[in-house]
């Protein structure tokens, strides 16, 4: 979540969800929290029974608008103008948290002369290069102070820096590195506190919202002015010393090709209003899947080390210094980067990681560029990736472009696919819709596919990090079926065999692999391994060999080790600190002995700034954490996000560095100036503000810029993505995905299930009755969508709850609803979704805008077998896009030469 | 005969095995309507009209051998759920009231946990679909992953990288493109963190989770 | 049959809006042609419903195995009274072909009765309890009885055995005949099926005239003239009533009445009708000829049999239409608000 | 000792302790259960607070095994309903419970009907702050010319204190429990059906495969080990509350109480009222308008209340048939 990393310096949420039940207002935004978390929800309805204002903003009205105060159906994709206007509102009439702001923000920062604004270069910001449409980010930084600039290593510091702006480095999703620790900054910045100096972050603030007007969110939205007035005057009564509003966001937000700018917006935002660190405010982020958390802080994703630290980049860290070079004698807890990366390569290699040999950072591979997914997917298809492990995952239906997907694992040499059913991904060579079309063969099709069963969430033990940050540990119930095994066996045991065939081998490249620490205990007769060993291992050990409490604790000499720094402490006493279950003694009480939640156990982030800069309770009604002066420590119902006993008039000396380097007034410690970011002068490739752009498909102009869409886009092109066109006739309608309450994602988990599949039986699209009048749609029958990748069809439901939006100068925007959750397998089938969308990928994240999308819509089923090609053929050529005709598997024709694949 | 066929149906069982008063007292007992003419629910609607069978209710949650702390595996609430076990098989998942963030509670998706795990359309044997293949065809365990160790070492080496770049921006990179990876947000973090350790180990950098999307 | 199209408005009510969303205007008499009643009848009154869906379970019982049992009940348990009767006044014919009827009525509604039920092998918990609330089981109280009785005494009659028992088991089964004829009616009438319950105090008289009517129209089927006369008045008595009795039923000013003038169960009343009033012509003019005797007994039957399923059919269609569940529930509301006017806000 | 009582007050509905309607203090005690039964459990499910989220269904399903089946009740099929987002149809064998979605759109009475900028139209929005601000809980303002609000609901055996179906049973396959909850015993039930008709809220019915008829049990089973039903355990809004019933009731009437004082005027409670037809419900409701949207009759009755009348009606029938009878037979000839 680089969009909250950047603004607060880590990328979890920062409040926890019981603690919604103490705000005064919440704003779900960008999430149906109801139906995709009704659970958590509760907590909503607990504040609503209180007293609380409960606004759903949102295009569709979903079963949360339905027990909201307030539903504002604004136009899909255009978040950022709505929250920008509440921006404009609460700087225009000065209702921001000023004590607030001043103390902990960088409103104050004086911003170098350089950098131009979006207001004065048509929707750019200073930096494009519209070559490799990326940005410089020199042009943003603060004017330095000249006074602090300091690090161990000012050369290499410089080195980065300039490296960090290179296209290969700006691909390989650096931003999603600030998930805990902000992104480093080259200096502490001048400040003006009078928050006058015009070139200050606030003053810039005030400028570059200034044309979002009441006026100008209603026509780019389609909403009310009123209705904004009425959000803006619940958001803004509600949030000062004694009131706290939250903001409750997901991938309603983060599936845009804006996304982590959305959630910037919210961010400054929140912070303007002094929201964040307290109780009943801060930015909930719900994450939906059980470890999808846990899944970036113990990243199996291209671009992160365990704790955020980046995978090291080949044009930028050869070394280990080189890689600390950034952080080095740096303010905040990114100051100890070295510390915890030792840490790990002990983790990983033992004793063969010594001081003398760079405790083998040179057995770490290096990226350089974009690996995801989407990437891979092209580079399978163009033959590049021989095999592929789908742990878990259903890309073929769960993923935007199923197409393309299917077309990429019928060009490997082999596929494992471990699951608990039988997964649309692993049938794709003998039961996909490209068979119906001819498009792919099973004779063809010379992928080996393993299907290995998994073991479920009962079969096994280990741990799932929560939305909240939260570890709770899982006893194992039950031995798994058959040759149903955990995922935790089937990679230990497939490192334990590949060990033992490269036993004998000198190789360089095999001696990673040979000395990596690989002797976990274990169980039974399958031989499972320990996972709380593993769980041990992942907190780390210190010199004495016991479990480490903190990661404070963590050197850079060997001495200790650990394979995530910030889940150090969920070990702390050799003890199990996520299997704990003491229930919390009042509902909404901050229970601390229930699981372990990360870092060290703190429930809400930043929590400092629950206090006034003396160190008081801003008021009796929100206290929560505080100094107490007669203990000379900080106190309250969390653990403090600050160290316990830095008094609140601490002024870091000359020379300090980490958390040294901050104040007692700096509730932001992750980032390297303490402060919360209202810009950005570094951490995000697409601009130090948001800004509105259109979604890459939209029926609408930008109304805000010249720039229709957000110049950093990335794309991944081919015949089987091809992009339509917007503000297109032929495809005049706007669709958004979601999930519903009865289904899981890509459905695997629910689509197999009789009782939930009984309750969602078949795949629908959603329509406004006047769409269904426009086109001929009837209730309870079949619609057919079309895009360029592909057309669909789904049954209709005509609910007045979809509405069209009516802009200025009469444009009517259609939009249609499809839930994502169906495919041909299962007992609740349908066409997918997915299939008909493109790809497009926020360049922060590379995280798809499948939130939005365009199409048309036509009654009646779609054509089957070759004249489905044809049929969409004639959309493309109508929409005057390249072909979509692909050669043998997916590969591209062979005849046409058709060089516009990008992908090399 | 009526009622003896009655009392077999419903009635408790006969310890005295008939014939002696005793006997016929429990078997009249049994029958109901003696029941709703002798006690106090004469109109036969309560406490007269209980079957052998509700007398021997009782709840499952009861009879389990063990109850496991788990968590639900459906989104990120991250709801506690108590597993119910009885004779190695899950009899009942429900919420855990201890929970301070779910109380207890869960929704549809979290309700059907029990299914989601006892499902009759589980996969539970190893299949095994050879290149070119129209058919899925049956694999030992062990069989198969010796043949995915020796399939990750050829992948392997056929895309191992020393170096990548263009000329003038060549660097190391003691990596390969042969071998990549997707997991689902439902892995474990041991899971992922074994993932990543092995993947890093082996040099494959293509490795991608849920959370990426 | 569904939509999915929420209609603006519907149900809506608020405290700004001052009256309800809709008013519910008085039902026009008759009704007309509704296909299959549900959205189509709304023309003809305002109700409000949940997508058109039934409100009441239609009932489970199966056609025709119940309207036969209820017919055979009928027919059953008059004739063994008639028969008892006969017995004591020294017709033996008549006294024969009454306890035919009647053993023979009651095994088959035995036979009905068992396999209508969804286990049919536990047709003995029947027995396990006597529950006056439940018509069912007080019937079932009557039916063992009567059919034991009745059915022995008309297979000594076939044997010609035991005299004595003949008469004891006649009077016996002659004892349970009436109970068992007009039971029925308390049978259906004790339902939330809004037809039948509404008639709750009519169809016992429905049910036991009608089962006089085929009762003694099959006696007189099967009974040679010299002896028939008993059988021809009971069931001229019988058809009269029955005619008179439905009438009342089928003509009430309320809504739920309506089911009978519609669709097939409208069908089977009015053939019910015609065979009725027929055969009551038949039997009243030429009743005392043989030919008439058979021609008016069995038109009299077939009436009888006609009103069980129209009386059934039209249950069971009142039951698949949420107004006729609403509209009454809501009219007496609206009556008990008038009463309480002054002190009822909504 | 045993005294053979007799059941014919009961019969006339004029005995005290055995009446047929009306309010009842203590069912589970006029049921023949002893002075220390457990308190009258119920359910009060607020739908002013239902996201409709199922989990109930689910819950009950998979607590109860109960089979899977479409919005008629066809038992292993599914199919889309087209109703809102309600496609379980109706309480039966095979659900029990059921969420109801209701969709209500309605124009706003005030100018301007549609989107457009500002100073567009010189009247203003149809929009202002106190319009906004007494919404109903379960109504979404949608910032346009129409307000939609969609209301959900979950239904379930309402466990009266007259319950029909309990007094039709011929077999006492249902009974009253020592909780106050009517539930149906599996290894009686004959599947003769009569619950079926008999119930005015259209609740039980025969699974047909099976024979035997199926409802809600209030989970019995779980009651007896003390813990709560499953639908009530799962609900994640406490839409669903599960308790003592006197409990229950004085909550439902300080809950109407407050969204009246916000003026949700169409609040109301269902089946709360002892003197309804029924007697009142072990299993209420809080509504947000007439219970027909919901598929709940509006004033349901329990039939055996006009029993006594029946019975009296076929008492004097049966006597008809003997007068009528008797007059054909002694008013005839004698044969010769």
């Amino acid at each position: 979540m680089p969009g909250l990393g950047a603004s607060f310096g880590r990328g979890g949420a920062t409040n926890f969800l019981e603690d919604l039940a103490n705000s005064d207002c919440i704003v779900i935004e960008g999430s149906n929290m109801a139906e995709c978390h009704p659970v958590g929800f509760q907590w909503v309805m607990e504040a609503k029974a209180r007293g609380a204002k409960v606004v759903h903003i949102d295009p569709r009205f979903t079963r949360t608008s339905a027990v909201a105060d307030l539903h504002v159906p604004l136009r899909v994709g255009t978040d950022i103008a709505f929250l920008g206007g509440l921006i404009r509102y609460v700087l225009d009439n000065d209702l921001y948290f000023r004590e607030y702001v001043v103390a902990y923000t960088n409103a104050a920062a004086i911003v170098g002369e350089e950098f131009v604004d979006t207001e004065d270069l048509g929707g750019l910001f200073s930096g494009f290069d519209p070559e490799t449409r990326t940005y410089d980010e020199a042009s943003w930084s603060y004017e330095p102070s000249g006074q602090d600039s300091r690090t161990d290593d000012p050369g290499e510091a410089a080195e980065q820096e300039r490296s960090e702006q290179h296209p290969d480095v700006k691909h390989s999703d650096r931003a999603q590195a600030a998930g805990s620790g902000g992104p480093p900054i080259p200096s502490k910045p001048h400040r003006d506190e009078t928050l006058e100096h015009p070139r200050t972050v606030f003053q810039i603030l005030k400028r570059h919202f200034a044309r979002y007007t009441p006026e100008m969110v209603a026509e780019v939205c389609g909403i009310e002015p009123e209705v904004f007035e009425q959000v803006a005057r619940w958001v803004t009564e509600n949030s000062n010393r004694d009131r706290t509003t939250a903001w409750v966001y997901s991938v309603g937000w983060t599936q845009h090709s804006v996304g982590a700018q959305y959630i910037r917006t919210a961010s400054i935002l929140q912070t303007l209003l002094g929201n964040i660190g307290r109780p009943g405010g801060g930015i909930m982020a719900l994450r939906g899947h059980a470890s999808i958390q846990g899944s970036t802080d113990v990243p199996t994703l291209f671009n992160l080390l365990p704790g955020y630290l980046p995978m090291p980049h080949a044009m930028q860290h050869q070394t280990l210094d080189e890689y600390c070079a950034d952080a080095a004698g740096k303010g905040g807890f990114w100051g100890n980067k070295r510390a915890y990366t030792v840490s790990l390569l002990k983790a990983w290699f033992g004793d063969a990681a010594q001081p003398e040999n760079d405790f083998r950072f040179d057995w770490i591979p290096k990226i350089n560029g974009d690996h995801s997914s989407y990437r891979t997917i092209a580079d399978m298809i163009e033959g590049k990736v021989h095999g592929y492990f789908l742990v878990g995952e259903n890309p073929t239906v769960g993923h935007p472009n199923g197409r393309m997907n299917r077309f990429g694992l019928a060009n490997l040499d082999w596929l494992v696919v471990r699951d608990l059913q039988m997964i649309e991904s692993a049938t794709f060579w003998n039961e996909s819709p490209e068979i119906e079309t001819g498009e792919l063969a099973p004779e063809t099709i010379g992928t080996e596919v393993f299907f290995l069963p998994a073991a479920s969430h009962v079969e096994k033990e280990g741990t799932f990090t929560q939305t909240q940050r939260l570890l709770q540990w899982r006893q194992k119930a039950v031995e798994p079926p058959g040759d149903a095994r955990s995922d935790l066996w089937f990679y230990f045991h497939l490192g334990r065999i590949l060990r033992s065939r490269l036993a004998d081998s000198t190789d360089p490249r095999d001696q990673a692999l040979l000395h990596m620490t690989w002797d976990y205990p274990v169980h039974g007769e399958t031989r499972d391994p320990d996972a709380e060993a593993v769980l041990r291992e992942i907190n780390g050990t210190g010199p004495d060999g016991r479990a480490l409490s903190t990661y404070v604790d963590m050197a850079d000499d060997g001495s200790t080790s650990g394979g995530c720094w910030i889940y150090t402490g969920v070990f702390a006493d050799e003890v199990n600190q996520a299997a704990r279950r003491t229930p919390a003694r009042e509902p909404g009480a901050v229970a601390s002995e229930w699981g372990w939640a990360w870092p060290l156990n703190r429930r809400m982030l930043y929590n400092r700034a629950s206090a006034d800069p003396e160190g008081r309770p801003w008021s009796e009604r929100k206290k929560y954490v505080y100094w107490d002066s007669a203990a000379g420590e900080w106190t309250g119902a969390d653990v403090p996000d600050v160290e316990r006993t830095k008094r609140p008039d601490y002024v870091p000396p000359e020379g300090a560095s980490a958390q040294d380097a901050l104040a007692g007034t700096d509730p932001f410690v992750m980032q390297g100036d303490g402060k919360a970011w209202l810009y950005a002068p570094a951490g995000l490739v697409d601009g130090p503000l948001p800004t509105h752009y259109e979604p890459v498909e939209s029926v609408v102009e930008n109304a805000l810029y010249a720039q229709q869409a957000s110049p950093t886009v990335e794309r991944i092109e081919g015949p089987w993505n091809r992009e339509n066109p917007s503000m297109s006739e032929v495809f005049p309608f706007q669709v958004t995905t979601y999930r519903l309450t009865e289904h899981h994602t890509a459905g695997g988990m629910s689509r197999t299930l009789p009782y939930l599949a009984e309750l969602q039986p078949e795949f629908f699209v959603e329509v406004s009755p006047e769409l269904a009048a426009l086109r001929g749609l009837t209730h309870g029958d079949y619609a057919t969508l079309v895009s360029t990748r592909t057309a669909i069809e789904a049954k209709v439901l005509v609910t007045e709850r979809v509405r069209p939006i009516r802009l200025r100068g009469g444009q009517v925007v259609h939009q249609i609803g499809m839930p994502y959750h169906w495919a041909y397998s299962g007992l609740s089938t349908g066409d997918s979704a997915n299939d008909l969308l493109g790809i497009a990928l926020d360049a922060n994240t590379h995280i798809q805008e499948d939130k939005v999308s365009t199409a048309d819509i036509v009654p009646g089923r779609r054509p089957r077998g070759p004249e489905l090609l044809e049929f969409v053929e004639s959309y493309r050529r109508r929409a005057g896009v390249g072909s979509g005709r692909v050669g043998v598997n997916g590969r591209a024709p062979v005849a046409e030469g058709d060089g516009d694949d990008q992908v090399t | 005969m009526i009622c003896r066929s009655e009392g077999r149906a419903f009635g408790q069982p006969d310890p005295a095995g008939g014939g002696s008063i005793d006997g016929v007292k429990t078997w009249l007992d049994a029958w109901p309507v003696f029941r709703q003419l002798t006690g106090p629910d004469p109109l036969g609607r309560g406490r007269a009209a209980r079957s052998r069978g509700t007398e021997a209710v009782v709840s499952r949650t009861a009879t389990a051998d063990r109850v496991a702390a788990s968590v639900c595996p459906y989104c990120a609430v991250g709801c506690a759920q108590k597993v119910y076990v009885e004779n190695e098989r899950i009899t009942q998942i429900e919420g855990d009231p201890d929970s301070p963030i779910s109380r207890g509670r869960l929704c549809p998706k979290g309700s059907a946990s029990k299914q989601l795990v006892t499902s009759p359309t589980r996969v539970t044997k190893v299949r095994y679909r050879r290149p070119y293949g129209t058919e899925w065809e049956d694999l030992d365990l062990d069989t198969a992953m010796e043949m995915i160790a020796d399939r990750v070492l050829e992948a392997r080496r056929k895309g191992w990288q020393e170096v990548d770049g263009p000329p003038e921006n060549r660097h190391r990179v003691n990596r390969t493109m042969g071998v990549a990876s997707l997991g689902g947000a439902t892995l474990d973090n041991e899971e992922n963190y074994l993932m990543k350790k092995l993947y890093s180990a082996l040099g494959a950098i293509q490795i991608e989770n849920q959370a990426r999307i | 049959m569904t939509e999915g199209i929420a209609t603006p408005g519907g149900g809506w009510r608020r405290a700004d809006g001052g009256q309800a969303a809709q008013p519910r205007t008085k039902r026009r008499k008759g009704g007309r042609r509704g296909g299959r009643g549900e959205i189509a009848m709304v023309d003809d009154v305002e109700f409000t419903s949940y997508y058109g869906r039934p409100i009441l379970k239609a009932p489970v019982w199966k056609s025709p195995d119940v309207p036969l049992y209820l017919f055979l009940g009928g027919a059953a348990g008059s004739s063994s009274i008639l028969a008892a009767l006969a017995d004591v006044t020294g017709r033996p014919a008549l006294t024969r072909v009454g306890r035919y009827v009647s053993g023979g009525g009651a095994l088959a509604s035995v036979v009905f009765l068992i396999h209508d039920l969804g286990r049919p092998a536990r047709f003995l918990h029947m027995l396990r309890v006597f529950k006056p609330t439940s018509p069912l089981s007080v019937g079932t109280y009557i039916l063992a009885p009567f059919s034991a009785a009745a059915s022995t005494t008309a297979a000594v009659e076939l044997l010609g055995w035991f005299p004595g028992l003949k008469r004891f088991g006649g009077v016996v089964a002659a004892l349970f005949g009436g109970p068992l004829a007009t039971y029925t009616g308390v049978l259906l009438a004790n339902t939330a099926v809004p037809t039948w319950h509404a008639a709750h105090t009519q169809l016992p008289f429905v049910f036991g005239a009608s089962g006089m009517a085929a009762g003694g129209g099959l006696c007189m089927v099967f009974t040679p003239l010299a002896e028939s006369e008993p059988a021809r008045r009971m069931a001229i008595a019988g058809a009269a009533i029955e005619l008179a009795v439905v009438r009342r039923v089928e003509g009430s000013d309320s809504i739920v009445a309506e089911p009978y003038h519609l669709g097939r169960p409208g069908v089977l009343m009015r053939a019910a009708r015609a065979c009725t009033a027929s055969g009551l012509g038949l039997a009243l003019l030429g009743g005392r000829t043989r030919a008439g005797a058979v021609g008016s007994g069995l038109l009299l039957a077939a009436g009888s049999l006609l009103t069980r399923f129209g009386v059934f059919e039209a249950g069971v269609a009142s039951a698949k239409d949420p107004k006729y569940v609403v509209v009454p529930q809501r009219e007496r509301l609206a009556a008990r608000a008038h009463e309480h006017a002054s002190t009822i806000t909504r | 000792m045993t005294s053979i009582s007799s059941a014919s007050p009961a019969f006339t509905g004029k005995d005290p302790h055995n009446r047929l309607f009306g309010p009842l203090p203590d069912v589970t005690a006029e049921a023949g259960y002893d002075e220390d039964h457990p308190a009258r459990v119920g359910f009060f499910t607020d739908t002013s607070v239902c996201i409709g989220c199922k989990a109930c269904e689910v819950a009950c399903k998979e607590w109860n095994t109960l089979p899977m089946d479409d919005s008629h009740g066809t038992r292993d099929v599914i199919g889309l309903s087209g109703m809102s987002y309600d496609n379980t149809g109706q309480l039966g064998a095979n659900s029990w419970r059921h969420v109801a979605f209701i969709e209500q759109v309605r124009t706003v009475d005030l100018p301007m009907p549609t989107v457009g900028r500002p100073g567009d139209d010189p009247r203003g929005s149809v929009l202002n702050a106190e319009a906004l601000t007494e919404f109903d809980p379960q109504t979404g303002q949608s910032g346009t010319d129409k307000q939609v609000r969609w209301l959900m609901s979950s239904d379930v055996c309402k466990h009266c204190t007259h319950a029909g179906c309990l007094d039709v049973c011929p077999t006492g396959a249902l009974f009253r429990s020592e909780f106050g909850t009517v539930v149906v015993q599996g290894d009686i039930c004959n599947g003769c059906g009569y619950c079926v008709s008999a119930c005015p809220y259209g609740v039980i019915n025969r699974r047909e495969d099976d024979g035997r008829v199926f409802k809600c049990t209030m989970c019995y089973d779980r009651l007896t080990d003390g813990l709560m039903p499953a639908c009530a355990t799962a609900c994640p809004t406490q839409s669903i509350q599960f308790g003592d019933l006197d409990e229950l009731q004085a909550r439902a009437d300080a809950r109407l109480a407050t969204l009246k004082e916000q003026g949700v005027e169409t609040a109301r409670l269902y089946g709360r009222d002892e003197d309804d037809g029924v007697g009142g419900n072990g299993a209420f409701f809080l509504l947000l308008d007439e219970p027909e949207v919901y598929g709940l009759p509006p004033d349901p009755v329990v039939t055996t209340r006009d029993l006594p009348a029946m019975w009296k009606a076929a008492g004097k029938a049966a006597l008809m048939i003997v007068g009528v009878a008797a007059t054909a037979v002694f008013g005839s000839r004698r044969p010769r």
